[in-house]
């Protein structure tokens, strides 16, 4: 049903409708809203889940794993600082192959401490084997979390996924979102059935250590099951687009492609000001496009090259700093390489660092800057106060 | 007598010759029976039963990280309650993992109250590692990070009193216990599985290579810190003292003389204002716990 | 897969490992000292000591010879003798 | 383009409920059958400081997330604002803005700029008994500018708050729009 509400609230109507047995987090602006709800809904009796009120990160993705690993399906969500605490548990969740839906409400890193929005926090975590999938505005974000449980529990991928979306920008606004009901989820994702769990009916030892005869071919495995996800992820964004008319087939999105001369490359609720600025730049004759990237991992490498086909200049709008890298931004130097053998050019514009406001404007002055073959660059700094 | 077929914890782990914490594996799960979760912790347990593929773990079991294990057996129980599921939650930790790294997720979940026994395995240090010092490492011994040396005594600071930690919280039942009394781990462990709430137990596991004896000796080396007062066998009931192993205590010098890492305490001379100082512990224990057996009684 | 996902084993693989190999000295037990208390079987870390009709018996394949068997028992009647190999 | 966006800018204070002021104009615009978007400028302000909370109205579904510099509309919660902080920025010509003053006197307002006045804080404190006047303002705006319904606002203000409350929010922002109705 179509109806208003806060971004956060529909995540959190989204991880009830999943139906989770065990939701255990730990609050941090800007997620907090989300797992307010969850409470209320544990408290109301609205959601039958097991709901842990955690002394930190590194728990609440700690009771994740156990939860999962005994067999349930479970909920988390955090942002930022609280990402990074729960880092280490990130990466064994993945090597544990737990199929774990976390909501990411993206907000920049310290120092220096801000609560405001970027991606540097998930797009840290690039490589640690979830896959993540970035929503565009509070519908897209709500529906990617059925998505994500469909495909991250298909038994050739178990391994778990972010679904991230920019704090405040989106998990703070109000707008009209469409819920699904209990039975058109219900019809859409089946319950949980785990390959391996935790059970003295038929023990087994999860999370053993590798040596070096074996450690390597499980990485591999990981990766290979991350590569198997981009499908799940399609085919379910595919079967979601059947059931409720849309369609996530598409790992990206494309947007007023045809003949652009500039693209842009970007991730995320930036995308719908993109939008409103290639409307008003192509009303003035400016030939630009843009291609969202909805799934960033598994990358989307092809995908991208047939959208990005024959565009003289891409612009990729970066809301993280990759420090030290010649490109500025982590996203620019993978869009390059998935368009290895081509003569165009890709350029990284870090912009809109914590909570730096985007307007149409600027993103018309850096269609202009990759039009002059300048990038690589941090874009709007206040240079007065360098 | 017991059947080898009802061991739980199989042979051809890799743990050293005479492993207080192999011996404590064992008699956990004779403790436990077969309906049980075994959540451990990174550690040399961990690493001399697991390498992949070849489990000693006849129960369930499973390993994520090395300071999470009282968080992953939370949301193991919060699942197992969920679906009405009968297996106890038990963690398996050293002392690194407890009484340092681990300390959030172990304060999270004893404030959460989760119905799990969470098991230290204390061999006094890091061994897993090369045998540095943690936060249960006792007063002078020598570790590699808390070298003797000229200007040094070993490590300077005093056990943690984890299991006061532990009672703080409010824990259902707290109990220490040894592997040189087989017997009573087993009686403990099947206590702790049984009371509601979160338990706590923390297990001498004398380490042969740690503390430099002959495996040979693990057993008689843990009776011998009971006998001095220097580890005490205790149990208590929602932070109350309940009973404590009696002992015609001997001074600390035999057990201390044992082990190489309390050698610089007597060679090249005996250091005799040292030794006093862990005779102080031992005494002061002895007070707290009451384990002196009275000559009149 | 031929991996166990997630670095998973079912059990029984342990056995694999023969630890006898380790061995320097090896149990005897001398059962006419024997008293059956079960000393031996509870303080072995390797879960190598059994009893069967009586009898005490080591297996060979995984004792590593640590000799806590021999220390503990109270009868005196495990020694650890070096073995030719 | 084709998409006829309008833009509000509520300035008010922390704890004068700016944003639940933004999102009952939203809800209640969603419910008059228009896409909108409400969402703060968000910060760590603390009570009293200023605080900004935007609303957008559009007849498709908006896509834009940037703040508002240019509003078509702008609410003070309170004219003590306005020396501190520069509430007109932007607002456009014929645009309209809606002051929450007791005496009517609102200094710098710009040219071509439509300016209402109601005494929010002496009707709310009459019909609530507490000076938050946010769904006074509401009604107020509803008559100003006809982007929501009285019933709309009605029915938000019902989701929000329930029983007696709801129905002294509901009396406060009808008075309001009485009054501002009554002005014109």
């Amino acid at each position: 049903m179509l109806q208003i509400m806060e971004g956060s609230h529909a995540v959190a109507e989204a991880a009830k409708l999943c139906r989770p047995e065990v939701v255990s987090a730990y609050p941090i602006t800007p997620q907090t809203h989300i797992v307010e709800r969850l409470a209320e809904m544990v408290a109301d009796g609205e959601l039958d889940a097991e709901y842990l009120c955690v002394d930190s990160e590194l728990s609440a993705l700690s009771v994740c794993i156990g939860s999962s690993a005994a067999g349930s399906r479970v909920y988390s969500a955090t942002s930022s600082q609280g990402l990074m605490l729960m880092a280490e548990v990130v990466f064994n969740v993945a090597g544990m192959r737990q199929p774990i839906v976390m909501s990411i409400a993206n907000r920049a890193l310290g120092a220096p401490l801000s609560i405001w929005n970027d991606q540097q926090d998930s797009i840290s975590l690039r490589d640690a084997g979830w896959f993540h999938l970035y929503g565009e505005d509070v519908q897209e974000m709500t529906d990617q979390h059925f998505i994500a449980y469909k495909a991250a529990e298909q038994h050739d991928v178990l391994l778990p996924g972010f679904v991230c979306f920019d704090g405040f920008i989106l998990s703070h606004t109000y707008e009209p979102v469409d819920i699904p009901s209990q039975e058109e989820i219900d019809a859409f994702l089946p319950p949980y059935v785990p390959y391996n769990k935790l059970d003295a009916k038929a023990p087994i030892s999860m999370g053993m250590y590798a040596t070096p005869d074996y450690y390597m071919e499980f990485r591999y495995e990981t990766d290979q099951a991350l590569q198997r996800a981009g499908d799940a992820i399609s085919a379910a964004g595919k079967e979601f687009g059947e059931m409720f008319g849309r369609d996530y087939s598409g790992h990206t999105e494309s947007y007023r492609m045809d003949d652009a001369d500039v693209a842009f490359v970007a991730l995320g609720s930036i995308c719908g000001t993109v939008k409103d600025a290639i409307d008003e730049m192509r009303a003035d004759g400016i030939k630009a496009g843009l291609v969202k990237i909805r799934t960033f991992r598994p990358f989307p490498a092809a995908e991208l090259a047939k959208a990005l086909a024959g565009v003289p200049k891409v612009a990729v709008l970066e809301k993280n700093i990759s420090l030290g890298s010649a490109m500025k931004g982590a996203v620019g130097p993978e869009v390059k390489d998935a368009l290895t053998g081509t003569a165009i050019e890709v350029y990284s514009y870090v912009i809109g660092l914590g909570g730096r406001d985007i307007r149409k404007k600027d993103i018309r002055a850096i269609a202009a800057l990759a039009e002059k073959g300048v990038g690589n660059m941090f874009y709007g700094l206040r240079t007065e106060v360098l | 007598m017991v059947d080898k077929s009802l061991e739980l914890f199989d042979c051809g782990h890799r743990a050293c010759g005479g492993c207080g914490p192999a011996m404590l594996a064992r008699l956990m799960l004779k403790g436990t029976g077969e309906d049980v979760i075994v959540v451990a912790s990174t550690g040399c347990m961990e690493v001399f039963s697991t390498p992949y593929p070849e489990t000693a773990w006849k129960v369930p079991w499973i390993h994520s990280l090395f300071e999470n294990a009282a968080a992953v057996a939370s949301g193991v129980e919060a699942s197992l309650k969920h679906n009405n599921r009968t297996e106890k939650v038990v963690c398996i930790c050293g002392d690194g993992a407890t009484f340092d790294i681990g300390m959030l997720c172990i304060s999270g979940a004893f404030e959460r109250g989760h119905d799990i026994t969470y098991i230290c395995y204390d061999n006094e240090a890091y061994m897993n590692t090369g045998i540095q010092r943690s936060g249960a490492t006792p007063y002078d011994a020598s570790t590699t990070t808390s070298p003797a040396g000229k200007k040094s005594m070993g490590n300077s600071l005093p056990k943690k009193d984890m299991p006061q930690i532990l009672n703080a919280h409010g824990a259902s039942y707290v109990a220490t216990a040894s592997v040189a009394y087989p017997m009573d781990v087993m009686k403990k462990v099947e206590k702790a599985v049984n009371t509601p709430g979160a338990c706590y137990l923390q297990v001498h596991t004398p380490c042969s290579t740690g503390w430099g004896f002959d495996g040979s000796k693990t057993i008689e080396i843990g009776k011998q810190a009971i006998e001095c007062g220097l580890w005490v066998n205790y149990e208590m009931e929602y932070g109350e003292l309940k009973a404590s192993k009696k002992v015609r205590r001997v001074p600390v010098d035999g057990y201390l003389k044992a082990q190489k890492r309390f050698r610089h305490l007597f060679k090249p001379q005996p250091v005799t204002e040292e030794i006093a100082k862990i005779q102080a512990i031992a005494d002061a224990n002895a007070a707290k716990y009451g384990i002196d057996i009275q000559l009149n009684e | 897969m031929a991996l166990r996902i997630g670095c998973a084993a079912a059990p029984g693989r342990a056995q694999d490992n023969k630890t006898g190999s380790w061995r320097v000295f090896m149990p005897v037990v001398d059962m006419e000292k024997c008293i059956l208390c079960g000393t031996c079987i509870l303080s072995c870390p390797e879960t190598s000591v059994s009893e069967k009709d009586g009898q005490i018996l080591f297996d060979l394949d995984f004792c590593k010879g640590c000799g806590v068997c021999a220390n503990e028992c109270r009868a005196e009647a495990i020694t650890m003798i070096q073995e030719e190999k | 383009m084709g998409i006829f966006l309008r833009e509000l800018r509520i300035h008010g204070r922390g704890g004068q409920g700016s944003v639940t002021a933004a999102e009952l104009i939203a809800t209640a615009a969603f419910k008059s059958g228009v896409f909108s978007q409400a969402f703060p400028a968000f910060g760590v302000e603390r009570r009293g400081a200023p605080v900004q909370a935007f609303v957008r109205f559009s007849d498709e579904k908006v896509r834009l997330r940037s703040q508002i510099y240019e509003p078509d509309y702008i609410v003070v919660q309170d004219s003590s604002l306005i020396a501190d902080v520069d509430v007109f920025s932007g607002l456009k010509e014929g645009g309209i803005a809606l002051v929450n003053t007791e005496n009517g006197i609102v200094e710098g307002v710009p040219d071509g700029v439509k300016l209402i006045t109601i005494d929010a804080t002496s009707l709310a404190l009459e019909i609530l008994g507490l000076p938050i006047t946010n769904t006074t303002l509401m009604g107020a705006f509803a008559a100003a500018t006809g982007e929501i319904e009285l019933k709309s606002l009605e029915e938000a203000l019902r989701e929000r708050f329930s029983g007696s409350l709801a129905e002294k929010n509901i009396a406060a922002a009808r008075r309001a729009y009485e009054m501002v109705k009554e002005g014109q």
